[in-house]
């Protein structure tokens, strides 16, 4: 029952949010939306058992992505019009008339195609006795530093990488 | 899954009572809303309650900076001004919602709610007392630096959103500052997860004791650093002073929160009091032994053993009692010296901000967290009293 | 006491390691390359006192004649064809290797610490330290080769000590004459190693192994016997080839040529080729191959050899008027004595005289630098070498006067020096070879007559130098008053305490007053006991020994070795044995004096006139200065008789043939498939090839263009509708 | 009630949403907000199976990874941005065709 309650107050939240993401002008406002639509799957996430992932989420989305997606947003506003101009409801480029036809054309195009992969697992799934939650933080971090400890050890490299890669990027140059 | 406070009640012995009684008006078995009820009930209170000691801390800053500056403070609406929050909390009601003309509405009405959201999501993992911590989640910590960055939000689009230069300038500076702090931070609070080995606030409540040589701020040299690294962090995150860079008031007005008033100016500093309650709490928790009291009051056995009319869920109460003034009493002392760092240091520029973050915190936080997995490695987790009076009694050639 | 492979591995690593830093460090100059010089000083004293442990040990430790510790590891397999060769690399370490090593480390240890001196005004320490770092890799691989238990190994470490002494002989390379000296030194040995390479090479093939041990058991089994190479048989063709290395190294007869050149060196590092390393290897391969040469019957050959180089380096000695040069024939000479020695079955002596002549003649040499050094000509800015102009020296120089008398007494062989112990008894088994076999007379009667003449000439040569009237006097006033210092005189006053006889115990010394071996009954002396040919037997049940693996301690009973001269003999054989030897000893006491006396008589006394002697056998005189006209020899002999001629022919028909017909034919072939070529070329690649790939790709691009739009949304529509495609497809 | 389906159908929500941020918008970070939610609509997936099919958690890791992967994303894409934005006073997606024929 709760169970029930919970799973469809996250769906809501991240089809919500996913909807309204995708259908907002205001560039700030979507960002917002996905992280209604973030924390939501991170609700997906806890009625799942995966408590771990859920609080991952919340703190690589909420605290980190999301904030980043802001402080973007604002250092791309414009330099004239840095503030009292900055678009709100005038952000440029968020789509029109035309993008938006042929994203519903590829929208229902690809829906087809996933229908089309999805539909046998609809039909064979059979729904089996689920075993309890359990605490996952454990197992995880054991799979980290045995069975996946390969894949840890490169999507370190990668954050460093990520990390270095942004840093010189968005650094401005000399003289600028 | 998880231990909540409702588990805990469930082994009080008018609870089955209850639910049977329940059970049979509604003609359902009602253990399931019972349950719900409870924890709405005590949700409730204890929102509320943090509410109220949120509004006291305005009240005890008020009356601590005038101590400090030698002044008298509030003391006019009650005993010595102790219902001044209340007075204030009743004109802040009163007063108009102004909603600037060129602010973005939507973020201008939930980016308060956000703080205010972040702040008291994060109390659910707060363990004010073994019985009663809302929620004893194994993820408690992860779960709490999780929820409490939607205050990083929260702050930046309410500076986004008034569409004013200072408002934009307090939240750009609160949201990174936010971001930055939360790096040492965790990096400190990872140590003491791996001196435990659990995310959960209980457990690592529990590993401790109730005299100081048992906490772990005392437990190694890392530790101890940690513990202020952890503090200073925490000071950032919560915009206190000298870290309260977002609302300078001397530059930036009043920061983010420069165009609310109202009603939601009053969420705002409420989120930010009852925020710098949890901090504090979890600084207790973690480092400072948390609700334990010494001799293992707390769980009520003693009481038990000693006083054996006493029924033992009783004397569990009593116990848990007096966990919560331990964890309170902690709490307090650490939310005063908060206010006397307010009141007595300086304010910080961005620039050595950020320097005090990444060249100093950071690092040392790193080390200490190596540090503590070479200590967890080299002394098989023995704390340093231990190993100092093991080695005092093989000194003595004692026997063991 | 249990030494293995990697505990002994310091004694050579240091002085190696020295070179690798120095090699680095020393070129910087200033500071740095002081700091070069004591690490290279450093390590060689630090090698020099691990020696000496291992030294104490092995003497001192009760260990009986045959003790040795051999470990070895297998270095690389080179298996196949049903054949086992492993590369075996390894330590070998007996009462030789023990005594070899403190000889080697602590002369060495005096060159650098004379070195610093001699050395400190050729731009710094020998050209930016550079003399410091070839000298600490060319003592390194000495010790190498002394430790090696394998043939291959001692190979490596040869090829490594000739490519340093080509480097230090060449210090000056600026000069035409030391260029010319260095390459010859390299050529000339080059000519041995080739052989040695050879002797190792038939050794591998036929027995499989290159190991001392393994040679040795295959020398007691009879392995040798039956196999044949070239129609010669094993042990023969391999004792020889492997002798031919010792002659090239080791400066013997037809290979004597480089070592009076290599003088152009400086002069300590005279000192280190000549004493402690490199000539002392080739007499040190030659003992430690000694069953072999036995087994291949090659005594007397070697004996006659080092005779012949005994005596005929001793006669150009005698003419020789500079001062190095002298010292270069005398070790030549000398050298031939210890080959004399191997020859004569006189193993013991002649592994002492290598001892006692590496001490006497590093001393020597050194002696030779202090007065160098000292003699600077302010006309030409040189140093001056020769010995007409000197004379009255020891007035300016004492304490190099006293140390070169000792090595003179001692290289002179006057009883009480250590020359006169090893010498007389290498000249006592000559005789007792002679006695029994009437073609070992020549190289018995060569050895004393050269005894007489290196008597002779070295005390000619202390009388012209040191003393009588200074000769030129310009050059005498300017030499400075010679001061007792730490890097001049110590050095060669340490090692003329070396020169004494006691030290190696001689029949006339008594019991001798070291009386390190007499721990069992006080028969015989240290070295005697101790140092014995390898006994053949005992290394039957060797053992294969990894890396750290506890050895095979062969301990034996003090039997005295078969190959003892007195073993096995009757005791009437034995009686005999012992009253040649007497007579050889008061012959060689007789002939020691009876040199310095005339020596005396002549440069001293100036009672006999040696021009005399010059002017009446002039002709003679004119061979000895040319050297035998040897240098001649091989130059107009084998480079423009043979070379040259081979040369030529082979440049003419590289001019007639090859030119002609091949290279030119070849071309024109060429020029004709180049011909047919340009056509296939211009018809199919060009036109066909090249420019219809342009067109195609002009024809594709004109599709493709329109879909590379640049813009990405673009790409992902494309994206899905292929997969649309796909799926329907499915 | 739950089941597979239900969290299949999400993701493939969620991920149809994303793909029509991706296509309709001409704004880079818009089309970055597109990027993070198909990488979440696929890390349900990972997670549902692991839940409903076979238990181990793999799935939970690669999700994990995924994260990793979309915050790396975020940073450097992010960055791209802002230095795209330093040059050409812009951030629509069709000023960004310096590759085009």
């Amino acid at each position: 029952m709760f169970l029930k309650i919970m799973f469809i107050l996250a769906a809501t939240m991240t089809l919500g949010g996913a909807f309204l993401t995708a259908y907002t002008k205001n560039l700030m406002h979507a960002c917002v939306y996905l992280l209604v639509s973030l924390f939501g799957v991170a609700g997906l996430y806890a009625t799942l058992g995966a408590d771990f992932l859920a609080a991952t989420q919340l703190v690589v989305y909420a605290g980190g992505v999301v904030i980043l997606m802001l402080f973007a947003i604002m250092l791309t506003g414009g330099i004239q019009n840095f503030v009292n101009k900055f678009g709100l409801d005038k952000v440029p480029s968020m789509g029109n008339g035309k993008t938006y036809t042929i994203a519903g054309l590829s929208m229902i195009i690809t829906a087809f195609i996933i229908m089309k992969v999805l539909a046998p697992i609809f039909k064979t799934n059979v729904q089996g006795e689920l075993p309890a939650f359990a605490s996952t933080v454990e197992e995880i971090g054991v799979l980290l530093v045995t069975d996946h400890v390969l894949a840890f050890e490169i999507s370190s490299i990668l954050l460093l990488g990520a990390l270095v890669g942004a840093a010189v990027i968005s650094r401005p140059r000399r003289g600028k | 899954m998880n231990e909540t406070v409702v588990s805990y009640l469930s082994q009080a012995p008018g609870y089955a009572l209850l639910v049977e009684k329940l059970s049979e008006f509604f003609g359902f078995d009602a253990e399931g809303f019972v349950t719900f009820l409870i924890f709405a009930l005590v949700c409730f209170v204890v929102v509320n309650v943090m509410s109220a000691i949120g509004g006291l801390g305005t009240y005890a800053e008020r009356k601590i900076s005038a101590d400090l500056q030698m002044r008298q403070g509030p003391n006019r609406v009650g005993p010595f001004g102790i219902l001044q929050f209340l007075a204030d909390g009743v004109k802040m009601l009163g007063k108009e919602d102004i909603l600037p003309a060129q602010a973005d509405r939507f973020l201008f009405l939930i980016a308060p709610l956000m703080c205010m959201v972040g702040v008291f999501a994060s109390l659910a993992v707060v363990p004010f007392s073994s019985g009663l911590t809302l929620t004893n989640l194994n993820i408690g910590v992860f779960y709490l630096i999780g929820v409490s960055s939607l205050v990083g939000v929260g702050i930046f689009l309410g500076g986004y959103a008034a569409n004013s230069k200072w408002s934009m300038l307090g939240g750009m500076r609160g949201a990174s500052q936010i971001i930055s702090y939360e790096v040492p931070v965790t990096l400190s609070i990872l140590a003491i997860v791996l001196m435990t080995g659990s995310l959960s606030f209980n457990v690592i409540t529990d590993a401790q004791g109730g005299l100081p040589h048992q906490w772990y701020i005392f437990h190694n040299p890392f530790t101890f650093i940690a513990f202020f690294v952890l503090f200073i962090g925490a000071l950032a995150e919560t915009n206190r002073a000298p870290f309260d860079l977002p609302e300078a008031e001397s530059e930036l007005v009043s920061g983010y929160h420069t165009e609310f008033s109202g009603m939601r100016f009053a969420f705002f500093a409420l989120a930010e009091y009852v925020e710098v309650f949890v901090v504090c709490g979890v600084v207790a928790a973690l480092f400072l032994g948390g609700y334990k009291v010494p001799f293992d009051l707390g769980n009520g056995e003693l009481i038990a053993k000693t006083f054996p009319a006493i029924h033992p869920m009783l004397a569990k109460q009593i116990g848990n009692v007096l966990q919560l003034k331990a964890f309170i009493l902690k709490t307090l002392a650490l939310y005063y010296v908060v206010i006397w760092i307010r009141w007595t240091l300086p304010r910080l520029r961005v620039d050595s901000l950020m320097v005090l973050c990444w060249k100093y915190l950071t690092p040392i936080a790193l080390f200490n967290l190596v540090g503590c997995a070479v200590w967890l490695w080299a002394f098989e987790g023995k704390s340093m009293w231990a190993m100092i009076f093991k080695s005092g009694v093989a000194a003595a050639g004692g026997h063991h | 006491m249990d030494y293995t492979i990697s505990s002994v591995a310091p004694i050579v690593l240091l002085p190696f390691f020295a070179f690798v830093i120095n090699a680095f460090l020393a070129r910087l100059g200033g500071k740095a390359t002081v700091a070069a010089v004591f690490i290279s000083c450093a390590s060689i004293i630090g090698s020099a006192i691990y020696a000496l442990g291992i030294f104490k040990d092995f003497v001192f430790g009760n260990y009986a004649t045959n003790y040795h510790i051999h470990k070895f590891f297998t270095w690389f397999d080179l298996n196949g064809g049903g054949q086992t060769f492993n590369v075996n690399m390894g330590i070998y370490i007996d009462n030789m290797t023990a005594v070899m090593l403190v000889m080697v480390t602590v002369v060495a240890a005096m060159i650098h610490i004379f070195s610093t001196y001699y050395m400190k005004d050729d731009m710094n320490y020998g050209r930016n330290g550079r003399f410091f770092v070839y000298m600490s890799l060319f003592t390194s691989a000495m010790l190498g080769l002394v430790l090696s238990d394998n043939l291959f190994s001692v190979f490596i470490f040869w090829e490594l000590m000739g490519f340093c002494s080509y480097s230090l002989i060449g210090h000056y390379y600026e000069k035409e004459v030391t260029g010319n000296a260095n390459v010859k030194a390299f050529m000339t040995t080059r000519v041995g190693d080739v052989f040695f390479l050879l002797g190792i090479v038939a050794l591998w093939t036929q027995i499989g192994s290159v190991a001392f041990v393994d040679i040795y058991n295959a020398v007691e089994t009879g392995a040798f016997l039956n196999t044949t190479v070239l129609g010669m048989p094993l042990a023969m063709f391999t004792g020889a080839c492997i002798f031919m290395g010792t002659i090239g190294k080791s400066a013997q007869f037809p290979l004597n040529v480089w070592l009076p050149d290599a003088m152009n060196g400086p002069t300590p590092c005279s000192a280190l080729i000549h004493a402690a390393t490199m000539v002392a290897a080739g007499v040190y391969l030659s003992l430690r191959i000694y069953p072999l040469l036995e087994a291949g019957q090659l005594t007397t050959l070697v004996a006659y050899i080092g005779g012949i180089t005994a005596f005929g380096a001793a006669t150009i000695a005698l003419v020789q008027t500079d001062f190095k040069a002298v010292l270069a024939f005398s070790t030549i000479s000398q050298l031939g004595y210890m080959v004399l020695g191997v020859g004569v079955g006189s193993y013991n002596a002649a592994f002492m005289h290598l001892i006692t002549h590496a001490i006497f003649k590093a001393c020597l040499f050194l002696a030779a630098g202090s007065v160098i050094h000292s003699l600077h000509d302010h006309h030409t800015h040189a140093h001056v070498q020769e010995m007409p102009r000197m004379g009255g020296l020891r007035h300016k120089m004492k304490y190099t006067w006293i140390a070169m008398w000792c090595c003179t007494l001692a290289i002179a062989g006057i009883p009480f020096f250590s020359g006169f112990v090893s010498k007389d008894r290498i000249l006592g088994d000559a005789l007792v070879a002679a006695s029994h076999n009437p073609v070992m007379i020549g190289p018995a009667i060569l050895g004393f007559l050269g005894a007489l003449l290196t008597a002779f000439y070295m005390c000619r040569m202390m009388f012209l130098a040191f003393h009588g009237e200074p000769r030129d006097k310009e050059l005498y006033d300017h030499i400075p008053e010679e001061k007792l210092s730490w890097n001049r005189n110590i050095p060669l006053l340490f090692l003329s305490v070396f020169t004494l006889g006691l030290w190696f115990s001689g029949s006339l010394t008594g019991q001798g007053l070291v009386k390190l071996a007499d721990y069992k009954n006080g028969k015989y002396e240290w070295f005697q006991t101790l140092i014995a040919k390898p006994s053949v037997g005992n290394f039957k049940n060797y053992q294969r020994e990894e890396f750290g693996a506890t050895d095979t301690r062969v301990k034996n009973s003090l039997e005295k070795s078969k190959y003892d001269s007195t073993y096995g003999l009757s005791e009437k054989e034995s009686h005999h044995v012992h009253q040649v030897h007497v007579i050889g000893a008061i012959a060689s006491i007789i002939i020691a004096f009876s040199g310095v006396f005339i020596a005396a008589m002549m440069y001293l006394w100036k009672k006999w006139d040696p021009g005399f002697w010059v002017r009446t056998f002039n002709r003679y005189y004119r061979i000895l200065q040319n050297k035998y006209h040897m240098d001649d020899f091989y130059i107009k002999g084998f480079i423009q008789g043979m070379l040259l001629p081979f040369n030529n022919l082979l440049a003419k028909l590289d001019m007639g043939l090859y030119d002609r017909y091949v290279v030119d034919g070849s071309a024109s072939v060429v020029k004709f498939i180049m011909r047919v070529a340009n056509w296939f070329d211009n018809l199919f690649v060009d036109t066909i090839m090249v420019d219809g790939t342009g067109a195609s790709v002009r024809f594709f691009n004109v599709i493709l263009r329109t879909i590379q739009s640049g813009k990405i949304q673009f790409y992902f529509i494309i994206i899905i509708l292929v997969l649309f495609g796909y799926i329907l497809a499915l | 009630m739950i089941s597979l389906t239900s969290y299949l159908i999400i993701s493939f929500c969620l991920f149809i949403a994303g793909m029509t941020v991706m296509i309709a918008r001409k704004n880079i970070i818009a089309m970055l907000l597109g990027i993070e939610l198909i990488l979440n609509a696929a890390a349900i997936n990972f997670v549902a199976y692991t839940r409903f099919v076979n238990q181990n958690l793999d799935g939970h890791v690669m999700s994990l990874f995924i994260i990793v992967i979309a915050a790396a994303e975020a940073a450097v894409g992010l960055a791209i941005v802002i230095r795209f934005f330093q040059i050409k006073e812009t951030i629509h997606i069709d000023d960004a065709t310096e590759l085009q024929s």
